[in-house]
């Protein structure tokens, strides 16, 4: 059986990495959109294997079922627009580009690093109270302060998107 | 208790079944139904009229406060979770800290009110 | 059935390994054979009952009684023409059906029926079923976009502007529950409900938020706006036909209203308890099913009863009474609950609960008529105003 | 039991960090760059959550971070597409390029 959870890491890795190459490689935007929620649904099966439950329905919720709609949303409301020429800064591509082979560097650098002894120590679920304590009691400053983050997004947003509606 | 990685390969099998059933129903469709494409067939369907241009065009950008508000309600409401569940043990300390919070969230809400955000025409 | 572990031996001296395998997949079979058993069973029930409700007689031409109508139907719409119009956008158009039917089918997982016959029992149950309901609603934007038609876009937009208001106030009214549970596992809720101390009874407000957030969630009556018949053709739907068609309407639309009964049933009926549930426990099944059938039939009573809601006014419904109802209801409940000593916080809960209930119940109708004397005296004066000779 | 390495998290989480960043470059679709960002907020999530599982502390610092992580990128994402929609007004364009004139 010890082959098993290897297994579905690999699964689901690929669909994280897949999914993320699309949304950059993908022509339409709606293929990226919907590539993301698949990259975001495997993010989730990463965080349930490492025995996050509550981390990975949590990201189900706020990334696949509200942020990908919001993006959805903003697809829908913008169209599809034309594409203009190509005017961007020179050395954009070039630069984005060069990160590539880097990025590849930067993985086999850290496989060889560090994958060798350390297994991840996991207890098996049950995060949700350890969670809840640590929000509630140890970090109960910043919990307040992203109720104001969330007012300042929010009352934000709205201006922006009533502004000249009138 | 159920063991945990058990668990969570029964929910992983689910969702691969569910996609299996739909290509399946799909499949079996497929094979069976007949295929008998017209032009008349093949136009998108708005009432017998002739289409004009795609659908893909801009639409009111108000539609989007809704998506907005859920957003910033959703996240509250992952914090809900974890708070229900163990605010027994924080007596009033856990109500407080909640109360503020939500206080500091209905103050956005009634904003988006005030300016009338939350009606859709 | 016992619970899933690693090394719990199966009933008759099954190896434990290989019980582990055979226990999913009588899982897997039993839960595609009720979604599609209860999918017929289902539309048969609400075209029967309409027709009763109509002085009909309602479909009686296939098999005894027409019971097997559906049947008939099912294998018509396998056997029919797929049309799909040029101007779709294939890939998302064939996907979006699968989007809102595979998380439909992973919520069967959690669902207790009875004391053992459950597929899993994770313990953040509550917060597994309210992320599959979110899922859902990728499906319905993306069938909306992908069809390439007017309608369907602007259906599209309207669904999922009410699938998400909606599951806000979903959620908060699960959340109230959760107060008084203290568990997100849906055993540990169902079992907290002994003999009549049913959360409906203290908590009814809740139920009623949900009750109405549940109607809204899957496009029933009088919130199906999404396939509103008369003024966007079929919606999102418009484009879909044959299987398509009925994988997105038929399978998933009956299969998350028993889900939603079924989540109703645990959390506010008790779940499976129920007289001689102790000696006998798989009659808990029997239990279970009839009250999650009880709720699908007020269900179809609802549908039979009311007329459509207008978007604006269902969205105003959502924002403007049901989340801070449902925002104040919570609120209220935790307060309550850790003001008072142990059984007095359940009877201050309660009475507390009825009250509001009353208030919704007398309050909507005295609001409503107050804004429609508010509009019907602002065009008496409009008229007026251009009535009256010009100077 | 489990038995992936925890560096194999953290390679999964490098390729998707790189993933984004390069998206964020390369894409010229204001959308698709809000997408990209949020990429690399995930995979930061990742990191954090395989770290805060392996070290097993008594509080979950790297769990709690990510809860923290989420109200970012909602509130990230929401004022995010409010500015692209309320430039798309003005000019019906979401090309980041040609995006030149940000007054009203």
């Amino acid at each position: 059986m010890d082959f098993i959870a290897p297994l579905i890491f690999v699964i689901l890795a690929a669909i994280v990495v897949a999914g993320g190459l699309a949304v950059v490689l993908l022509p339409r935007i709606t293929g990226s959109a919907l590539s993301m929620g698949l990259s975001f649904l495997g993010m989730a099966g990463l965080f349930a294997l490492l025995g996050a439950e509550t981390i990975a329905f949590f990201q189900v919720l706020i990334y696949v079922g509200a942020i990908t709609v919001l993006i959805l949303y903003g697809v829908m409301l913008t169209g599809v627009a034309p594409a203009g020429a190509d005017r961007r800064l020179f050395f954009q591509k070039q630069a984005g580009w060069a990160l590539v082979p880097l990025k590849f560097v930067g993985v086999v650098a850290t496989v060889f690093a560090l994958s060798f002894q350390s297994n991840v120590v996991q207890q098996p679920g049950g995060d949700l109270e350890p969670l809840a304590n640590a929000v509630f009691r140890d970090y109960a400053f910043p919990f307040e302060v992203a109720s104001v983050l969330l007012l300042a997004a929010m009352i934000g947003a709205i201006a922006l998107v009533k502004r000249g509606d009138d | 208790m159920p063991d945990y990685n058990l668990s969570y390969f029964y929910v992983f099998v689910f969702f691969a079944v569910g996609a299996f059933v739909v290509g399946a129903l799909m499949t079996v469709s497929r094979i069976i139904a007949p295929r008998r494409p017209t032009p008349e067939k093949l136009r998108p369907y708005e009432s017998g009229e002739e289409p004009i241009g795609q659908a893909w065009g801009r639409y009111p950008i108000h539609f989007y406060v809704f998506a907005l508000l859920f957003v910033v309600f959703d996240v509250e409401v992952i914090f809900l979770f974890p708070w229900a569940v163990i605010f027994a043990s924080l007596g009033w300390y856990g109500i407080v800290e909640m109360g503020v919070f939500i206080a500091i969230l209905v103050v956005g809400l009634v904003y988006a009110w005030k300016k009338d955000a939350l009606s859709w025409y | 059935m016992s619970p899933p572990g690693v090394l719990v031996p199966g009933p008759f001296g099954i190896d434990p390994l290989v019980w582990v395998v055979l226990r999913l997949l009588i899982a897997v079979l039993l839960v595609v054979g009720l979604i599609f058993n209860g999918a017929l069973l289902q539309i048969l029930m609400e075209r029967k009952l309409q027709a009763w409700a109509q002085d009909r007689v309602g479909p009686y031409h296939v098999g005894p009684w027409g019971l097997l109508q559906t049947f008939a139907d099912a294998l018509k719409l396998i056997g029919k023409e797929d049309v799909r119009s040029r101007f779709t956008d294939a890939a998302f158009f064939l996907t979006a059906p699968a989007i809102t039917f595979t998380p439909m089918v992973a919520a069967w997982v959690v669902i207790p029926f009875a004391p053992g016959v459950q597929g899993i029992d994770i313990n953040i149950g509550l917060l597994y079923l309210s992320s599959l309901g979110a899922m859902g609603v990728l499906g319905i934007v993306i069938a909306g976009w992908a069809s390439n038609n007017k309608y369907s876009l602007i259906g599209g937009l309207r669904s999922a502007g009410q699938l998400i208001s909606y599951e806000v106030p979903q959620i908060l009214s699960l959340v109230t529950v959760v107060l008084l549970a203290g568990s997100l596992q849906l055993t540990k809720i169902a079992t907290a409900q002994p003999g009549l101390q049913l959360n409906l009874f203290i908590l009814p407000a809740a139920f009623l938020t949900y009750f109405i957030a549940a109607l809204a969630e899957t496009n029933r009556t009088p919130f199906d706006l999404p396939e509103a018949e008369s003024e966007l053709v079929a919606g999102y739907l418009t484009e879909y036909s044959g299987m398509r068609w009925g994988t997105f309407l038929a399978l998933t639309e009956y299969g998350n209203v028993t889900i939603v009964s079924s989540i109703m049933t645990t959390l506010w009926l008790g779940g499976w308890n129920g007289p001689l549930v102790d000696q006998a426990p798989i009659l808990g099944v029997l239990w279970f099913t009839l009250k999650v059938y009880v709720i699908i039939v007020a269900f179809m009573w609802i549908r039979l009863t009311l007329p459509r809601f207008r978007i604006d006014q269902l969205m105003n419904f959502c924002w403007k009474v049901l989340i801070p109802l449902t925002l104040t209801n919570l609120f209220v409940t935790a307060t309550l609950k850790v003001a008072l000593p142990a059984p007095w916080d359940l009877i201050a809960i309660g009475i507390l609960n009825w009250g509001l209930v009353a208030a919704f119940i007398v309050l909507i109708p005295r609001l409503q008529r107050r804004r429609l004397e508010r509009l019907r005296e602002r065009l008496r004066t409009e008229r007026e105003r251009t009535l009256a000779p010009t100077a | 039991m489990l038995s992936v390495p925890l560096g194999w998290f953290i390679a999964v989480s490098s390729a998707l960090f790189f993933i984004g960043a390069a998206g964020v470059l390369v894409r010229r679709n204001a959308v698709v760059i809000l997408m990209c960002v949020e990429l690399m907020l995930n995979a930061a999530n990742l990191a954090l959550v395989a770290f805060s599982r392996r070290l097993s502390d008594a509080t979950p610092r790297g769990s709690v971070f990510v809860i923290f992580t989420f109200v970012i990128a909602a509130a990230e994402v929401a004022v995010g597409l409010a500015i692209v929609l309320a430039a798309y007004r003005n000019q019906p364009t979401v090309e980041v390029d040609e995006i030149h004139e940000l007054k009203g």
